[in-house]
Parts: C-alpha cells; structure tokens; sequence
C-alpha cells in the first residue's frame, strides 16, 4: 500500500510555553523522539486531536533546528481551545509539511530583509527569521517590525528580547496599540508606524498578521516607494487536506494550502478578491 | 393558464412603473418549458421574462425572508398552498408583513416534469391542458396524457384556499376535489412495525444529505440549523449510516410539527424521491386527532399545538398503544 | 425483523432514563433510600424539568446503544416550573408515535409520571420498563452500527 | 466486435459476479443508482442519468479512512485500507467516463490519494454508449462523443443485443472471462446506431453551447460579472447539484467517536453549504452569490486554468434535471458566455 498524505503521524508533546494570555507555543517530535519531518520556513502541518478536528497550523520552529517542531497556537475555536488543554507527554497526531515556502533560497538571498508582524502573526515569521540568522551570512541587513494589542500579547518575547536584538546588522522594532504600564517602547499601529520608521523601499517585505493590518501595512509599504513584486505575504483559509483535493482553500485558480501559503502581492493581486 | 399569466404580468407591469413596489417576485423563463426559475423583478423590461404556467411549482414565500427586509414594498404572487407558509412565516416574526403586498393568483395544480418524462416523452416543448387531458407536445410529436398522473405529488392531494391576500387574480374557478390526504399515512399506519421500518428503511436508504428538503422548507428558517452548527455534534455529514439518516429525518420532522402547512416542497425537491411529505403528515394527522383539527398557516397569530397544551392531553403511552381518545 | 428475535440469552438492555429534577429524580433517591430496588442497567440522566428533553437526546440515546428510553417528570399539574410537562406530554407523544411509525418498537419508548414521594412506583416503573425491554431484545433500528464497531 | 443477446444479460453478469464484483445501475425505491449487483436486483442500465453519478465507485460517499485508539496516553493510528476486490463498473455513460478523467486529475496528482487511487487500479470500466440522449444532455460542447466512450470496454446496447468491444488490456481480461457468452458481430449495427444518435445529438438544444468565453484570462472578468447576484437569487444552498455532479469532488474530514475508539471518515462536501469554507475567526464566503460563483466559476475557469483547459463539467445534464429551482450550469454559460449563446 503506497504512502497516504491524510494518514498523520504521531506527535509527542514535550514542551508548552505560555506566551501570551491566549498564545501558547508545543514542541513536538515523533514518538521515537526525533523530529517528525523536515521543513522549509513558511510551510505548514496539519495538526490533530483525533475526535475534535484538524487544523492547518505554521510550523514556528526553524527548518534549522534539527530536534524538534514547534507551533505557536492561539486559542480561538474548538480544535485550539483543546490543544490549549493539553499537557506535556499528549500525544497528538501531525502531517506535512505543506504548502509553499518563502523563498529563501531563492529570492531572499543576499537581499536586505524587512519583517513586518501583528500578533499571532508572528507565528509563521519566526520561521524564517531564525533561518535567515541561521545562514546570517547569506541576507543582508534584517529589519524587524512587530506589534500586538498590548505588551502581553507580543509572542516569543523572550527570543526577540534576548536573541534577536543582539544580532549584528538586525534591527527589531516593537510596538503594542495602547500605552501601557511597564511598556517604554513605542505606542501605535504597526501600519502607522512602517510609516514613522521611514524603512529602506529596497528591502523585500515579509507581512503577516490580521487581513487589516496587511491592507493598511501594504498601502503604507507602497507610498514608500517598495515594489509589490518583493512584498510578501502569507493566506489563510479553512483546510481539511492540505494537498488541493478537498477544494475548500480555493481561491481562483490557487488553493490556498497547495499554492501557498506563501503569496508575492504581484500574485494576489491577479486572484479574484475571496480571501 | 397563459390568460393568467398575461394579467399577472400586466398587473406587475403597473405595480412597478406607478412605483407601488420596488419590486415584484415570481417566476422567470427557463430553458425549456418546463423549467421556470423564482426571480425578482425590479424593472418593466424584466418582466419580458416572466412566466406563470403548469411547471410554476416552487414556493415563494421562503425569499420573503431575505426579500422583505430589503428596502420598500414587494409584491408577490402566491398560490393558494404558498399562502399558508407566508402567514406562518409572518406569525414566526420572519417575514416583514408590512412591506409585502401579496396577490393570491389561481393554482389549477402544477405538473411534475419527471413524471411526465417517466412516461417516456421527451424533448418537451409546451402542454396544453384540457379538463383531465394533457396534450404534451414534443419534438417527437404530440401525447395526451391524464393529468392527475403526472401531477407534483403536493398537488395531487391539495385542496388549499388563498388565506392571505392583499388583491387576487383568479379568472378560473378550481374544480372541487375530495381526496384524502392522509390516505398513505393510514397505509404505512395499517402496516406491521416490521414492514413499516422497511419502507423507511429503503426509502431513506436512498438519501444523499444534500439537504434540498431542508433547505426549500418554509418551516426550516433557522437562521443556523443544528446540523450545520460543528458545536452541536450532529452536524456530520455521513450518509452510509442508517442512523445518520434517521437521526436527520426525525428531527427536522419533528423541528416542523405543528409548523409545517404541508406544502409539499420538500418531496419536491428531493432528488430521490423520498415520500418526505409522508413524514410530516403523519405529524399533521396526529395532532388533528389528538389535539383537534389544526392547520398552520391559516391564522398569522396564535399558538401552535406544540406551543399549547390542555389538562387533559392523552397520555403518551396511550397514544402508543392506540388507547388514546 | 427475525434478526431481532433469534437471540435471548443473557440479554441485558441499556436503559436511559430521563428524570426530572423535582420529582422523579427524588422518586429515584427514595427508592434508594427506602432499600427497594431497579436494575443497575438503568442509566439515570437528571434534567431540570423532563420538558428540557429535546427529541435529539433520545435519539442519542439510542445511537449510542439505549434499547430503551424513558421519560420520567411530575405528575401532571404538579411540574415545578407549573406547565413543563405538559409541553412534554404533547412531545413525546407526538416523538414516539412518530418513531413507531418509522417503525421502531413501541416498547422501547415510555413516559412516566413519578413524584417524589413515589419511591416505590418509580422502582416499579423501572423492573416493568426493563423487563418489557428485556423481552424486545436488542436495539437494532435506532442504533448507529459505527458507535457499535469492534463489540 | 462481439455481441450477446439482451435477454442473456443476466448471465452476463452472473458470469462476473463469479470472479469479481459487479457495480452497476440498478432501480430500488424507485430510483435508479449505481448498486453492487446481486441475483434478483433490477438491473435497468437502459437509463440514461443515473440519479448519482458512478463516481462514488472511486470516491464513495462516505470513507472510513483510519481509526484512533487512545491508551492512557499513547495514541495508536490504525490504517483502515484494504486490499480492493477486483470491480467492473459497468454500464457507465460517455460523460461519467470523462468525468473520471476530471476525477483522476484531481485524485491522482501528487500526492496520489491512495483511496482512489486502489479503487481505480481495481476497476474495469465498461462503458456504455447512448442511442436516446434527452434535451439535457450536452456532453457535445465539452467534445464528448457519446455514441463511443471510451473504457476498458465499450458496449452499445439496441432492442436485441448489447455490442461489445474491449479497447484494453484490462477488457481483454474481462472479454476473455466472460468469452464463452459472447458471440461475433455487430459492426454495422453499432455503425448505423452512431450514426443516428449523432444526428439527435447535433439537435439536441445545448449541443452548441459557446464555452470560448471561459478561459484564465478573463477570470477576474467573469468573477467580477454584476450577473451572478440574478442568477443565484432562487439558489437555495442545497447540495443537490454537487452531490449528483459526476465531477464535484470537494470533500470533508470528519472525526466519529465509537465505543472502540475515534474513526477518522471522508465525506462528499459541497461548495453550496454554509459552512463549508467557516473557520473559527470568519468565513471567506459569507453569501450564497459567492459560493454560487465558487461553483460555476470552479468548473468553467480555475479548473481549467490548472488542467490544461480541461473544464470539470461534462454536460451529463443531472443538474438541469436535479436542481430544485431550475439553476444549472447551462443557464450560467448562456448568461456568461457572450451572445454566441443567445
């Protein structure tokens, strides 16, 4: 009987890492302790807990690390809010990877690089990010932007704060919506701030985060003079396959978990708006 | 019949060029003959489209829903049997009573195209109708056949009155008809259970959940069905289990009683012609016998039987046992 | 059909018994308490009112391998909530007509009405409903085969 | 060419009953559906549209696909695939038969879905060629000749004989198997029934229908058409027309609890339904119009735009007779396609 991609493996939880009120990151590998599969930065697993349901979650962890996967999962529908509940040692169940990756290899290489993030959108990012200091290298300069509602919603503070500002050639600009107590950095909406920061059009542009924040953050990107064709985002929509067969990511002639996640704005703008 | 549909359409005419209503509900052409689409019509030039005829079947009242809140006035054209779900659906607070304005045109009752192709015509091109023969004329020439065989099922049983009607366009006057239309219940009634559970065992063993039935019903207006809802743990959509089949028949059914007019849509509809309407008769013929003559939709207020009750209701477990009063 | 009635040995049904809160709950506790006795195979499900059943519980019920359900509220007159069980007396009697009529055994469905002083008629209901049950055989009309996989 | 009697059909099928397993359209309730056969089941393959298409043969409705069993902690996964018994479906029309090619180029593009594709390599298709073709049908405008399918064997059926001829290695198989049934002959037969089906089929009102409109690059165009509102109002978001559709294949993945563990299953899913795209934050199709576009716009221009043009409709004409408001895919094609359709 040939391999079948919808027959998942077993994944062991071995780390929980509370990152945010609602945010939490699972290290997970396979039942002999080794790393499921190999991936590439913006690639996606299919993650389940059988009887409640599957979903399509970016891998966080990076390709780079050799040990181990991670997610970094919010609460916020049936499947997640029991993820939420597990404990070290569950054993769940994880395909992939799938999907397109950023082009790392490709057209990120020797180009100065510009990350923008909200929220949990991190989670995909942090991917290519740790990649991209893994093989330091091989890019350019690094310029981070991210921002969340509040100081408690900034995901994987911890790495940002104590790894990535001490990078050479890296700069990573915070930001949360509202002034807060114990918060001395900047105040504002990521859009609005892409804008303060006055960043080098020449850079090629990761974005992710909430749809608005991505409209408006694009705008912003587009009166600086950045070019759509090195601006890049990734899409979300309700998968059950992962492969393109189930037909439900369908937008115009891509499917969503087959031909992305990983999209070029240049892309985008040729498929019907459905997404 | 064409003499109707030209008063309707002359009537829809007027109602949209004074600005009466902003919009008019009906029937539009198909393809061929027999294959009339529920359309809106917003303009006089529109209207070139539409049609009223023996294949003008579907109920209308169910877009109400969504049509009434648009804004300003709809006039719709119901027939009788449409009428009864259009009051429900106003005494369920779904339909906006005050910007429908509804004409009650006639129903002589409409025909079942797959009954008509059942007897081997194909490549129809028009019917005309004479008492109980229909000369059916196709490309191969012409057949007369007898129209209470390829009546819709809904129809063959009908003996429904406009209860609603703001004018009425009814030039002909409906042949009297005394059918029982509880005639096949009583039959499944008079079967053993093992014979019973038979029937419904192949007949809803043919079900493919494409939920038309639901979906067309004038009763089924929740606004999220439980089993569409993932939260609700029935929303599985599994055919190959008998249960599965069951468990969704029944319910809806159920959800209906004392609700459902007998509109007869849902037999329409399904693409297996399973005897849905069966389901929900006996329902009907239930609560007639154990709770007085009741029929939904004739009244636009008041409570259902299954949102009343008195003292001295039969007790379950007479019911079943066939002792009740 | 035959299926149903080849086997009778050592058959014990699965019984679900909705109770109501307010009296036949309390029916149940005084039966307890009073050392009479039902058989262990009556799984009890407490509900504010017996009008809380939504049809779907019984028929869950019976997916889930019941071989009979049973409704227990006030007696009539005497709900808590003043009219629930009426609205349930109309219900059900329209629910299990309804399933007899798709076929489904009518012993397999009841509605009882037990106060909180009727310890001794609720221990009765229940060995009657059983052994009524008990006789019928299994649930094999209103079952669903996939829960059953494996047994 | 070899042919067998009507009447000795049965024979026929009893004959590969013996060895294999038979899938065939069979009348119960009323309705005529593709069945395994069985002695004393009403074989009716005269029937032009089964209600469901044969492709629940490769890609059934319902698929248990894996089971899950739970011990303390650990989690097992149990492969619930099997071995295929060898099938023959037989009886399948011009368009089902495209239709599997629609199927195949979905199902067995990498990754290869295994449960189709084992039910696949296990099937012999005899087809069946149509001599009374009805005014829904327009398999002609998707280039499908439907007086001579192909298949692994393809039959032709007239008021005395059923006319067979194997066009592969799998038909030989089946030919030589059932050989001692068949007896030579048929050719001007079947030559003189093509002929005459093909003249009913150039009359046939759709026959001509204009597809040159539906091409990738006018998919922004088409997708941003004022039309679709108008010709999706009466949709009323049932699955009838994907659930009769030979070439719909969305699915579902659902998870069951039983008293042995959770079984993972596939289901038949629809584009019409309301939830089919919900996700816990939002749904990207929130009005009927759009998943009534996801629909046609599916078949007409993003299938073929991935496929080489192949569009995933095959004119077999079930949603013309299926859908209970009379919407259907032609009435899309006219409204879309420009006034060489008018």
């Amino acid at each position: 009987m040939i391999e079948e991609t919808l027959i998942p493996k077993i994944g062991v939880v071995t780390d929980i890492r509370r990152d945010t009120p609602d945010v939490k990151t699972f290290r997970v590998v396979g039942t002999d302790g080794k790393k499921l599969f190999q991936h590439m930065p913006g690639q996606c697993a299919m993650v389940s807990i059988p009887g409640v349901g599957e979903c399509m979650f970016s891998i966080t962890s990076s390709p780079t690390n050799e040990e181990y996967m991670e997610f970094s999962i919010k609460k916020c529908g049936c499947v997640t809010e029991v993820i939420h509940a597990l404990e070290v040692g569950a054993q769940i169940t994880v395909r992939g990877p799938y999907g397109k990756n950023f082009p790392v290899e490709e057209d990120f290489k020797g180009k100065d690089l510009l990350f923008i993030a909200g929220g949990i959108g991190l989670a995909p990012l942090r991917s290519v990010i740790n990649y991209v200091r893994h093989y330091r290298q091989n890019y350019g300069k690094v310029v981070i932007v991210y921002g969340a509602r509040s100081k408690d919603d900034l995901v994987d503070i911890d790495e940002i704060q104590n790894e990535w500002v001490n990078e050479p050639n890296m700069e990573v600009y915070l930001t949360i919506d509202r002034p807060q107590e114990g918060w001395d950095g900047h105040v504002g909406f990521v859009p609005a701030y892409v804008k303060e920061l006055g960043l080098d059009p020449n850079m090629t542009a990761v974005l992710c985060g909430p749809p608005i924040m991505i409209k408006f953050t694009l705008a912003g990107l587009l009166e600086l003079g950045f070019d759509k064709s090195r601006v890049y985002t990734t899409l979300e929509l309700r998968m059950k396959c992962g492969v393109g067969k189930c037909g439900r990511c369908n937008v115009g002639d891509k499917f969503v978990c087959k031909d992305g996640p990983v999209f070029r704005m240049t892309e985008l703008d040729e498929l019907p708006d459905e997404y | 019949m064409k003499d109707v549909e030209m008063k309707m359409k002359e009537r829809a005419k007027q109602l949209l060029e004074s600005g009466e209503v902003a919009r008019v509900v009906g029937w539009k052409k198909g393809d061929f003959c027999y294959d009339p689409s529920p359309a809106t019509f917003e303009t006089v030039e529109e209207l070139d489209n539409f049609v009223y005829d023996y294949f003008c079947g579907a109920n209308l009242s169910k877009y109400l829903i969504q049509i009434s809140k648009k804004e300003g006035k709809t006039a719709v054209f119901l027939k009788p049997c449409d009428t009864y779900s259009f009051n429900q659906l106003v005494k369920e607070h779904r339909i906006n009573r005050e910007n429908v304005y509804v004409i009650a045109v006639e129903c002589m009752a409409k025909f079942d195209i797959e009954k008509i192709k059942e007897k081997g015509v194909s490549q129809i091109t028009g019917v005309e109708v004479k008492d109980k023969d229909v000369k059916v004329s196709s490309l191969y020439g012409e057949t007369t056949l007898y129209k209470p065989e390829i009546l819709l099922t809904k129809c063959e049983t009908c003996q429904k009155t406009h209860q609603v009607k703001d004018e009425e366009i009814i030039l002909h006057e409906r042949p009297e008809r005394d059918v029982d239309r509880f005639a096949e219940v009583k039959k499944l009634e008079a079967m053993t259970e093992d014979e019973r559970f038979a029937f419904w065992k192949e007949q809803l063993s043919k079900c493919i959940r494409c939920n038309a039935c639901r979906n067309v019903c004038p009763a089924c207006s929740c606004v999220k069905c439980v089993f569409d809802n993932p939260a609700s743990g029935v929303a599985a959509k599994a055919n190959d289990s008998e249960f599965e089949e069951k468990l969704f028949h029944v319910i809806r059914a159920f959800h209906v009683a004392g609700r459902c007019t007998d509109c007869g849509e849902c037999s329409r509809v399904c693409p297996q012609h399973i005897p849905l309407h069966l389901l929900n008769r006996k329902f009907i013929k239930d609560i007639d016998g154990l709770y007085g003559e009741f029929q939904a939709g004739e009244e636009a207020e008041g409570k259902t039987p299954l949102t009343s009750y008195t003292e001295g209701d039969a007790e379950p477990n007479d019911v079943l046992n066939g002792e009740a009063k | 059909m035959q299926e149903v009635t080849t086997e009778k040995k050592e058959f014990t049904p699965n019984i679900v018994a909705f109770c109501c809160n307010w009296c036949s709950y309390a029916g149940a506790d005084l039966a307890g308490s009073s050392r009479l006795t039902y058989p262990a195979n009556v799984k009890i499900i407490r509900v504010p009112c017996s009008c809380r059943v939504n049809p779907m519980f019984v028929l869950k019920a019976f997916q889930q391998g019941a071989d009979g359900v049973i409704l227990c509220g006030c007696h009539p007159g005497d709900c808590h909530y003043v009219t629930g069980n009426y609205y349930t007396r109309r219900r059900m009697a329209l629910l299990f007509s309804f399933l007899n009529y798709m076929g489904i055994e009518k012993e397999r469905t009841r509605v009882e009405w037990v106060s909180a002083a009727e310890g001794a008629r609720f221990s009765a209901v229940m060995n009657d409903f059983v052994k009524t049950v008990t006789e019928l055989g299994e649930n094999k009309r209103l079952t669903d085969l996939r829960v059953k996989e494996g047994e | 060419m070899l042919k067998i009697a009507k009447n000795k059909l049965n024979d026929l099928y009893a004959k590969i009953n013996e060895t294999m397993g038979l899938f065939i359209p069979i009348k119960k309730a009323g309705e005529v559906n593709y069945h395994v056969w069985g002695e004393g089941k009403e074989v009716s393959i005269e029937t032009l549209k089964t209600v469901k298409s044969p492709k629940n043969m490769f890609f059934p409705q319902t698929e248990n696909m894996m089971k899950f069993k739970t011990e303390g902690k650990n989690l097992e996964i149990i492969d619930l695939r099997d071995e295929k018994r060898p099938f023959v479906l037989f009886g399948v029309r011009a368009c089902d038969y495209k239709a599997i090619e629609v199927l195949d180029k979905v199902f067995l593009a990498d990754p290869v879905d295994s449960f189709y594709q084992s039910r696949r390599a296990a099937t012999t298709i005899v087809t069946l060629a149509c001599s009374r073709p009805e005014e829904g049908c327009f398999c002609k405008a998707f280039g499908i000749d439907a007086t001579a399918p192909q298949g692994d064997v393809t039959t032709w059926l007239d008021e005395e004989y059923l006319y067979w001829q194997a066009n592969t290695e799998k038909g030989e198989t089946l030919t030589k198997l059932v050989q001692e049934l068949l007896e030579e002959g048929g050719e001007t037969e079947v030559a003189a029934q093509k002929e005459a089906t093909a003249v009913i089929i150039d009359k046939l009102p759709f026959s001509n229908l204009n597809l040159d409109k539906f091409k990738p690059e006018n998919l922004n165009e088409l997708f941003d058409s004022p039309k679709w509102e108008e010709m999706s109002e009466a949709c009323l978001g049932c699955g009838t027309c994907t659930f009769v559709c030979p070439t719909c294949q969305c699915f579902d993945i659902r998870d069951f609890k039983t008293n042995e563990g959770v079984v993972r299953y596939r289901c038949w899913d629809s584009c019409m339904y309301s939830d089919f795209t919900l996700m816990a934050h939002g749904n990207s199709r929130t009005t009927q119009m759009q998943r009534f576009r996801q629909r046609f716009m599916h078949k007409l221009v993003y299938y073929p735009s991935q496929n080489d043009g192949l569009y995933s409709c095959v004119g077999c004409g079930r949603c013309v007779n299926k859908c209970p408001q009379h919407l259907n895919i032609v009435k899309v094609v006219k409204e879309l396609g420009g006034k060489e359709n008018d």
